[in-house]
């Protein structure tokens, strides 16, 4: 068997969720190399839209941006970002959204906004970008985090996108919102869904090596686990490879060559 | 015209201005020209204000932005902005803040001539807490609440775009973006390229391309997108940016690097910078 | 797929649906196929129903049209239509009429899944009182009194394009129209084809392409745009379009050519209807 | 001095009215032939678009339709139909809007809906296509018609789009429009335009030959005069042979070559 690290793991998890049919509005960082590992290896007919425009790419290379060269020069099509946003994200054609967060709760909510209060920030963050409309248009979303006390919250400071809000049927009740919502959370430690009924995290299955300790210890609420919890299957040599082989590709191309 | 020229004529100090290009052809050379000139008091919209709007604020050309990504794209926080909004240096500015979903439908709704956008957003959002420019109408129809939020209006707007030809005709291609909408829902347009051509023969009938009649300034500056890219011409410089957060981390070194590399240089300098990125694509 | 299984398969009688083209890139060979199968109480979308609703209205499988230009373009009236409508025959029909502006708006919300469209429109004209799915929303902002209309949401959408691939990613270019929005706004969509290529390579990178996730079944029809025109395959049939205003007009030389041209005939006739307006273009 | 038809009159004086710097937004017929004669006249650069998308057009033959191939072949760009009319024409890029119509009254407002009662129509029109928009969206509407007393109405019986209204500042006043709205009426005998202030249509120029009998015997209003009427100049010789050459052009194309 051969070494991984935690990084590997999450992306490699992440990506055996994605499947040939799905359409994935991508973000960049660990959704952008889970979603094109699952392209090279079972998913190879998934489509990858990024909010640059860029319809059905396949790069080569991953983006620093999510407006790189490689993802027009490898796309279906090339949109605007009006069309994208109007008639692909809202038009509801995207099946996975993929978002990350500097903040997430147990119910998924994430802030990518601001650390303190907006009107007087202790940390101004980017932003929402085309987080808050991916959390509700998207027919379902996938959040990938690295698990760390100040990351995994018991509230976020603000809810730059909506997840199950206060839990159960929060989302559609308060909100309208009809899409599934969260339906993965994917840490470099364990896989979570939420539970049925009460919409919290809980955690499926853990990573090879890691103990509920190690989990308890980077998360900031008191954890549940499902009834069944199983050992994330570690990566297989082709799925190591893959991300391998695109990371270092990745390097060398950013790297002025 | 020359690119100082079009600043000079079109740009005045507490406009409000948009320059765009969606990571793709971001007019950096317009953007150091602005800084150059000293403009003041610019309320500033952009969808992501990344390098360009880092280094105009910290020039502090801008009193507010307007925005809904602000980083350095997939590196990191813009330091010169966060310095102005966390400790008020050099001076403190305000900022209106959306969704890309919510820029790209106000872009949209200005090109369109429309006072305000109507979309499906910031469904349990707290960015409609704060910002009071995000309304709501009702479907008369279903009764469904949609987010309304003001159509994008700037007085000046400035893109870069691969090339004009003689009839002032402007072509882009590649990751369009934002920019046909920028220029349409503006007054004014200014548009940097990488040349001029005789003509656009033999192109796709269904490309995008700018008629003469929408923009008002037309100025060559080859290599004016870098560190950002203009497709067929030269790659992005993905190391430019990488090193930006360096830069941008330190006051002193932020405002030697500007001294060096903007102050003290013209828009010419843009076509040296690129002259390694040329090429594969 | 072929054409008789993608319409047997996908166009119910009572449906609401669309047959889109504007000018180029009639459907008018899925036209045809759904009056061979007899058809009946569609209600259907088409921004100018030509002379395929007008042959589809004369064969009795429409009840209700949803339109804003009723018209053979640049010959005159649709007198099978003006038949049903003044003299109810075979049947009388209802319609609900727009703009221009306005169904494109309508459309536009539709492939943005949005439940209404919102636009400068219908100020002083009649039609905002004789429709009542004209209704009005206020800008939140500057108060302005703007136009409302429900989206096209039909149950199927056909248009016809040059091409597909083997992906199942559709091809339009030239005159693209509403297509691209018939197309999304739909809950299925039936696309008829001059031919099926193996890839797209080299095409434009803002091409209008559909991806294959939207597309439902893909039928090859060489010509079956005729007399419409499909650009880069072949060119309108002006002639055609001219004697349709003979055959239109009267009531036993309309079911004769009927007969002889559509129900007698198969998909298969198109290719030698336009093997004389193949060449220069 | 060369014979020509009223019809070749209406178009050669409507050309006339058409600047270089003018984007014009075109219908068929006289409207697209005045269009084309003054850009293959005296303004060369004048900006033609068509509702089919096609944005800078310069058609060698005239279309029969207004999507016709050759359109999209001389255009400068061809865009989607929703992007011609939110962004060019609602847009108020559009300086002139060529309007026609079967019915019209004094002060240019236009029936192309129906002759009759709406619902119970005694001739069912072809309906206003682009027309309410136009009327209200361009900057200025011209209008051509052929003289006569079913066309030139006392009252329209539908008002498929708007002109002056009930006349004065109706048009702003009553229907907050603020654009220019008809400022020409081209016909087949004569060249009006509005008063200053009542905005009814006055003629103010009339063709070779056409007498004030003439004119009122095909107008169903009492037909008011400018102060200073003018005969409208006979037709250029490279003003006819423009017009003629196009249609000889156009009827060879359509009739199938």
């Amino acid at each position: 068997m051969v070494d991984f690290t935690p990084d590997e793991m999450m992306t490699i998890a992440a990506s055996r969720l994605l499947t040939n049919e799905d359409v994935c509005f991508v973000g960049i960082g660990a959704p952008s190399a889970a979603c094109n590992v699952a392209r090279l290896t079972h998913a190879p007919d998934i489509t990858l839209i990024y909010e640059s425009g860029t319809l059905g790419t396949a790069p080569d290379v991953l983006p620093l941006s999510i407006g790189d060269g490689e993802l027009c020069d490898t796309a279906v099509t090339t949109v605007s970002v009006p069309e994208m946003f109007r008639y692909w994200l809202q038009g509801g054609h995207v099946t996975v959204g993929f978002l990350g967060a500097a903040q997430i709760d147990k119910f998924g909510n994430l802030n990518t906004t601001v650390i303190g209060d907006y009107h007087n920030p202790k940390i101004r963050l980017p932003g929402g970008g085309g987080a808050p409309e991916i959390a509700t248009s998207a027919q379902q979303v996938f959040i990938t985090s690295k698990q760390a006390l100040r990351g995994m919250v018991e509230a976020v400071d603000f809810y730059t996108s909506l997840g199950h809000g206060t839990g159960g049927n929060d989302r559609e009740d308060t909100y309208g919102v009809k899409t599934k919502g969260p339906t993965a959370l994917i840490t470099d430690l364990a896989l979570w869904k939420p539970d049925p009924e009460t919409k919290e995290f809980t955690i499926v299955s853990i990573h090879k090596g890691v103990t509920r300790d190690d989990l308890q210890a980077t998360c900031g609420w008191t954890i549940k686990y499902a009834d069944n919890v199983s050992e994330t299957p570690v990566p297989t040599e082709l799925e190591l490879t893959t991300l391998r082989d695109l990371q270092a590709r990745t390097a060398a191309a950013h790297s002025g060559k | 015209m020359s690119l100082q020229d079009a600043v000079a004529k079109y740009i005045k100090d507490g406009q409000l201005i948009a320059l765009e290009g969606f990571t793709h052809l971001i007019p950096h050379a317009a953007a150091h020209e602005i800084i150059r000139q000293g403009r003041k008091d610019l309320t500033a919209i952009r969808m992501t204000p990344d390098i360009i709007y880092d280094q105009m604020v910290g020039m502090g050309c801008i009193k507010k932005l307007i925005f809904s990504f602000m980083g350095n794209p997939g590196v990191g926080l813009l330091k010169r902005v966060r310095d102005s909004i966390e400790h008020e240096y050099p001076r403190g500015i305000t900022y209106e803040e959306y969704s890309h979903s919510a820029m790209a439908n106000a872009y949209e709704a200005g090109a369109a001539g429309l006072p305000c956008a109507i979309f499906r957003g910031f469904l349990g959002a707290d960015l409609a807490k704060v910002n009071p420019n995000i309304k709501h109408v009702v479907c008369p129809f279903t009764g469904e609440k949609l987010a309304a939020i003001p159509s994008v209006q700037p007085e000046v707007t400035i893109i870069h775009a691969q090339r004009a030809n003689k009839r002032g005709e402007v072509l882009i291609e590649g990751i369009i973006g934002i920019q046909k909408e920028a220029v349409l829902c503006a007054q004014k347009a200014i548009v940097t390229v990488e040349e001029i051509v005789d003509d656009f023969d033999d192109m796709h009938p269904n490309t995008c391309i700018l008629p003469h009649f929408v923009v008002d300034a037309i100025c060559v500056v080859p290599g004016g997108a870098h560190p950002s890219y203009t497709h067929n011409y030269y790659q992005r410089d993905n190391v430019a940016y990488k090193e930006w957060a360096k830069i941008s981390a330190d006051r002193d070194l932020f405002a030697k690097w500007m001294e060096d590399n903007v102050m003290n240089v013209g828009p010419e300098v843009f076509e040296g910078r690129v002259a390694h990125l040329r090429g594969a694509k």
